[in-house]
């Protein structure tokens, strides 16, 4: 069996096809054709969740807008958290990327005179964010997707199941992983990796995310001894529908979309973030940042101003002042889901609305060059914590954040690359455990009583209960005893599926022990943050705390595979920490 | 460069042909195969349609239109053998077409020269 | 409102089955449950081995497509009230190879993409970029429908020509290419011609028109075809009349 | 590239009877025979129109034989059905534009019907003069 064991070996092997995993093998590509790229990922590379996105992708452009004003937006979003020489960067090279993606075809929305348009985003001070109608991921991810087959260095693996990374002496020499077609389990060999795995939304049960979403590549990092930081960061964005937990994109907002509790009244204007204008109102209202948006609507749900629906409390999104012209122009998708999925119009009708988990902003610690403290282990996209988005990201800063990022982390992936050795002969037999470790403790594990989607459901309800937009020191330390008991469920739950082809029971099994270790992750960052900043409100600590805390935090597995939480200061450059005012 | 290649041209024929069909032959199937031996329209005298046939303009129509047309109907019916009915033996099915196509073609050749 | 409905799956496990069977299930029925939330509540709550591809449950990423009472659909923008009482037939996408259950083999189709060069090709040759090129709304226009294919494969599944073809390159990679020759920005349509001239390119189509009928992003691929077909005979007109020299 | 035992259904020779879209395409490639039967009759009308009067009275006897009738009566329900489905094509096959500006299906669609109308007026101005 060994002669099989190692499918392929390459210089990079990118983990993830999404917008990130391709701008990096692009980019590998073009620094250096000489090198030989691979990109795996469990779903065809289109169908990863980078084609979700819908708002836009934020870069300075426009003639009144400067690189400081989308720097200091960046750092007053994350609560000064973001590290700022990251912030910098990511300023300096957005509209650069950008301009590349559009030069590759992507079909942005343009103005009456040919030049790219944008729209406004919460949060930030200019109209600064690119957009196509309101399916920017979409052409994003596939005009990156369709780019990259013009290089015929990048191999793919498609459907190809990362399950474990193989580390040896403190350096990445490739994965293991499934086919999902085959059910063959075989190494492919890497001498660097980039993970690009994106975003763990499945870890919560109401959620912007896609099923794929289940955080692996964080989990893959934690494993091999690299930490995670800021996990205790989770987004909640404040319009998903109900039940569903599509999302609305801000983009609604930006166009001039109203809130409005169950009176039919603006409620934010009760909440400092400004008072109410006819047209929107840049950084103000509406135009507010994520994190304070969905907190007001807790405080609503408190004094019995929301609507009741079958899925709980809802506030409704206000479109019909726009008008259907600029509904159908700059918001079909948003037309198109709630016609499908709430049977309603915007046109004439109010959406119903509640705050949905989004977005991760921690995730594997990086350099600002992708670079985990693992050598030869990269990161990237929504998976990775570079850190920009510090304690809240800002939306449309995500899709940019993937292209400077994935595109950093390749090119450095490619120099390491191209110095590094080749795989060393002891990971033959790493590869061989990870073998045996699937097919006898999980594909062989006989089936009890126990069912994965049940203990799902468990871990979902736990870190609702624990980790909500509202936090507790006590039910953030039960979460964790929560979680530790599922863990020892999990390994009775056996795998009912025998079949090897496309066993998706197998997928999900290995899926949930991931989230279970990113869960446990963000209780344990959560309970040592003992403050409120950004998305981490505890009701026991209610106020920032820049004493004690403005500093990240990484979590790293011990070797008795218990979390331990470890400080790490924040790169502060010229914007000393200050407060964040919207609407003032 | 474009490589040359039959097919578009005969596509553009097939085309040709399905306009003409559609346009033209709705009159004329109407007029000679129904109302005018079904006695619902009078029939033309001889002299008046063999002077209206024999026009070179209209010869130099119909022929086009016959060919176009015989074109059109091989073209077509190929594929409804090949997709209605799976045939396999794809050439000579093509062959089979065309070729009566072709023999149409200039049997119309033939009847439109003598009037001339 | 009867509250559960029947669903009548088609399951085949290659290790075991030489053919598919078909297998049913009742699920609850839910005015806000679509296909795909039923097969999940199969998954989750009766029986495990089902599997099938999903993931975005909001009609863009395009996997769960498959032939719901034997039309393609997306499963997780069809919902299960339009077929009560039931039963409802769910099948795997109709003319592709199955691989497990509803899961469908889409190796052709990933093959030929990158023949039709789904990329801008420019004539310049421009590394660096420094601002855009110019592209007016009404450019954008000419394009944008045949931008918003999201590879669901419903086309294919509905294209009988396909079904007895499987050379044929078929409608989403054909309406791709359109899309590229039709963005002002790019100047590749020769080189693309050159591979949809070929047999397999646009000639097999005879315009069923079914694809266009069944896409959910109204790309009309049927359309994008034909266009083709006529945009390949003015070429090849061209080429036969004028000298080589001046082409 | 892969050693799964995938299934290939097999394509029933009757796929065309199963859904009413892909029976009404069939039929409308049908058509192409009463098409070609159509110009074998005009050919043999206009040869019988050059062969002089009685040859051609003969010609028209035979078009009234009943057995004639009967298939002209078909045939020309599928040269209807091809004429419809041809001009309802047409806007799909080709983007008619005017000045730079396309335009509408709709609109396409009904000049050639207005086409069709002029062309059939001409012709039975024509023969019956
Ligand atoms: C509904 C929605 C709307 C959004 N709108 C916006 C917006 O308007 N603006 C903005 O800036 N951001 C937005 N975001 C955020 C942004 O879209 C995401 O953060 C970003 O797309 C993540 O991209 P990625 O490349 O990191 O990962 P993804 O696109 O999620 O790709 C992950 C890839 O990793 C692969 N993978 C995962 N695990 C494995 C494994 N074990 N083995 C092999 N492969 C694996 C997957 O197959 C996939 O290819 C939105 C997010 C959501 C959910
Ligand atoms: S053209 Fe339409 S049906 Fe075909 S793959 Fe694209 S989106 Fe799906
Ligand atoms: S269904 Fe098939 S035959 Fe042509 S018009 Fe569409 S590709
Ligand atoms: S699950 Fe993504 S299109 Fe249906």
């Amino acid at each position: 069996m060994s002669d099989s064991l190692v499918r392929a070996a390459h210089d990079v092997l990118i983990v993830g096809g999404g917008g990130a995993g391709l701008r990096a093998a692009i980019a590998i590509a073009e620094t250096n054709p000489q090198l030989d790229v691979a990109v795996i990922s469990k779903v065809y590379p289109m169908r990863s969740h980078t084609v979700s996105a819908e708002g836009g992708a934020a870069g300075v452009i426009a003639a009144d807008d400067t690189l400081d004003e989308h720097i200091y937006d960046t750092i007053s979003g994350s609560d000064w958290l973001g590290d700022q020489d990251a912030i910098e960067a990511f300023a300096h090279e957005a509209p650069r990327e950008l301009l590349q993606l559009e030069h590759w075809g992507c079909p942005w929305s343009r103005q009456p005179d040919g030049h790219i348009a944008v729209r406004a985003f919460g949060g930030m001070k200019k109209m600064r964010t690119w957009f196509a109608a309101d399916k920017t991921g979409f052409h994003m991810l596939h005009t990156l997707f369709q780019t990259s087959l013009k290089y015929n260095e990048v191999t793919r693996y498609d459907e190809v199941f990362v399950t474990r990374l193989l580390v040896d002496d403190g350096r990445v020499h490739g994965a293991v992983a499934v086919g999902l077609m085959t059910g063959k389990i075989q190494a492919v060999t890497g001498k660097a990796v980039i993970l690009c795995t994106g975003g763990c939304g499945k870890v919560f049960p109401f959620t912007t995310n896609a099923n794929i979403n289940t955080g692996d590549g964080m989990s893959l990092a934690y494993r091999a001894g690299a930490p995670l930081k800021d996990m205790e960061f989770v987004q909640y964005h404040p319009t998903g529908l109900p039940f569903t937990g599509i999302l609305i994109t801000e983009a609604t907002r930006a166009e001039g979309g109203w809130l409005l509790n169950k009176d039919g009244y603006r409620y934010l204007q009760d909440y400092d973030l400004g008072k109410p204008s006819p047209t929107p109102e840049l950084r103000s209202m509406e135009l507010g940042p994520r994190d304070r948006l969905s907190q007001a609507f807790v405080h609503e749900v408190e004094k019995g101003r929301t609507s009741d629906s079958p899925w709980g409390p809802v506030v409704h999104l206000d479109l019909r002042h726009l008008g259907e012209q600029v509904i159908d122009t700059r918001l079909p998708f948003v037309r198109e889901l709630c016609l499908k999925y709430e049977r309603i119009d915007p046109v004439h009708e109010l959406i119903p609305v509640r705050p949905v988990v989004h977005y991760m902003m921690g995730g594997v610690h990086t350099d600002i060059d992708g670079a985990t403290p693992v050598a030869g282990l990269y990161a990237a996209g929504e998976t990775a914590c570079v850190s920009i988005n510090g304690a809240n990201r800002l939306g449309s800063n995500s899709l940019p954040e993937l292209l400077v990022f994935g595109a950093r982390a390749g090119r450095a992936a490619a120099e390491y690359a191209s110095a590094a050795r080749a795989a060393p002969a002891v990971i033959e037999a790493q590869a061989a455990d990870e073998v045996r470790r699937l097919e006898r403790d999980v594909m062989g594990r006989e089936p009890g009583t126990e069912r994965i989607s049940t203990i799902r459901d468990d871990m979902q309800a736990t870190m609702e209960e624990a980790a909500g937009i509202y936090r507790t020191g006590p039910a953030m330390a039960k979460g964790a005893d929560a979680l530790a008991e599922l863990q020892q469920r999990l390994l009775k739950a056996g795998v009912a599926d025998t079949s090897r082809s496309f066993n998706t029971e197998l997928t999900a099994a290995l899926e949930l022990a991931n989230m279970l270790d990113i869960g446990e992750c963000i209780l344990r960052s959560g309970l040592e943050r003992e403050e409120s900043r950004g998305a981490h409100q505890r009701l026991d600590f209610p106020d920032r705390d820049d004493r004690r805390f403005l500093i990240h935090h990484l979590v790293h597995r011990n070797p008795d595979e218990t979390p331990r939480v470890a400080p790490l200061p924040v790169t502060i450059t010229r914007w000393p920490p200050g407060e964040r005012i919207y609407g003032r | 460069m474009t490589k040359r290649r039959v097919e578009p041209l005969v596509w553009l024929m097939f085309s040709g042909g399905g306009v003409m069909a559609a346009v033209f032959l709705p009159i004329l199937a109407f007029l000679f195969a129904l109302a005018i031996p079904l006695g619902w329209v009078a029939r033309p005298d001889h002299v008046h349609l063999l002077a209206v046939v024999g026009h070179p303009v209209t010869l130099v129509v119909l022929l086009g239109m016959f060919v176009l047309m015989l074109v059109h109907s091989a073209h077509r019916f190929r594929y409804t053998l090949y997709d209605g009915l799976q045939v396999k033996r794809k050439t000579f099915t093509a062959v089979l077409c065309y070729g009566a196509a072709f023999i149409g073609s200039i049997a119309a050749v033939n009847v439109l020269a003598r009037l001339a | 409102m009867p509250d559960s409905i029947r669903l009548e799956v088609t399951r085949y496990r290659p290790d075991t089955d030489s053919e598919p069977q078909r297998q049913e299930y009742d699920v609850p029925l839910r005015k806000e449950w679509t296909v795909l939330d039923g097969l999940n509540h199969v998954k989750n709550e009766v029986d495990t081995t089902l599997s099938f591809r999903w993931s975005c449950r909001m009609g863009i990423c395009g996997s769960c497509g498959m032939n719901v009472d034997g039309e393609p659909k997306l499963t997780c923008a069809t919902f299960l009230t339009d077929y009560a009482p039931g039963p409802v037939r769910v099948e795997p996408l109709a003319n592709f190879p199955v691989v497990r259950d509803l899961v469908v083999d889409l190796f052709d189709f990933m093959e030929r993409l990158p023949r039709v060069k789904p990329w801008i090709i420019r004539d310049d040759d421009v590394t660096e970029v420094d601002g855009e090129y110019l592209q007016t709304p009404e450019e954008l226009d000419a394009y944008k429908q045949f931008s918003m294919c999201i590879n669901c494969m419903l086309c294919y599944s509905a294209c009988p020509v396909y079904g007895l073809d499987p050379t044929f390159i078929g409608p989403a990679a054909i309406a791709l290419a359109e899309r590229y020759d039709l963005d002002s920005r790019d100047h590749g349509a020769r080189e693309r011609l050159d591979v949809l001239i070929e047999h397999e390119g646009v000639w097999g189509c005879t315009f069923v028109g079914e694809c266009t009928r069944v896409c959910p992003k109204h790309v009309d691929p049927a359309g994008a075809i034909q266009r083709y077909k006529l945009k390949a005979a003015k070429e090849s007109v061209k080429a036969f009349l004028l000298p080589r020299g001046t082409r | 590239m892969t050693e799964v035992r995938t299934y290939r259904r097999p394509m029933s020779i009757w796929w065309w009877t199963k859904k009413r879209s892909y029976f009404v395409f069939v039929m409308r490639e049908l058509s192409s025979i009463f098409v070609a039967w159509f110009v074998v009759f005009l050919l043999l009308l206009v040869r019988a129109v050059g062969r002089g009067g009685a040859a051609y009275d003969d010609f028209l006897d035979w078009a009234a034989s009943p057995g004639i009738v009967v298939l002209n009566f078909i045939a020309m329900g599928f040269l209807l059905l091809h004429t419809v489905t041809w001009f309802n094509l047409t806007p799909q096959a080709m983007a008619v534009r005017v000045h730079g500006r396309p335009v509408p299906p709709a609109v396409v669609i009904a000049s050639q019907y207005v086409g069709l109308v002029v062309v059939s007026a001409f012709v039975y101005w024509l023969v019956t003069r």
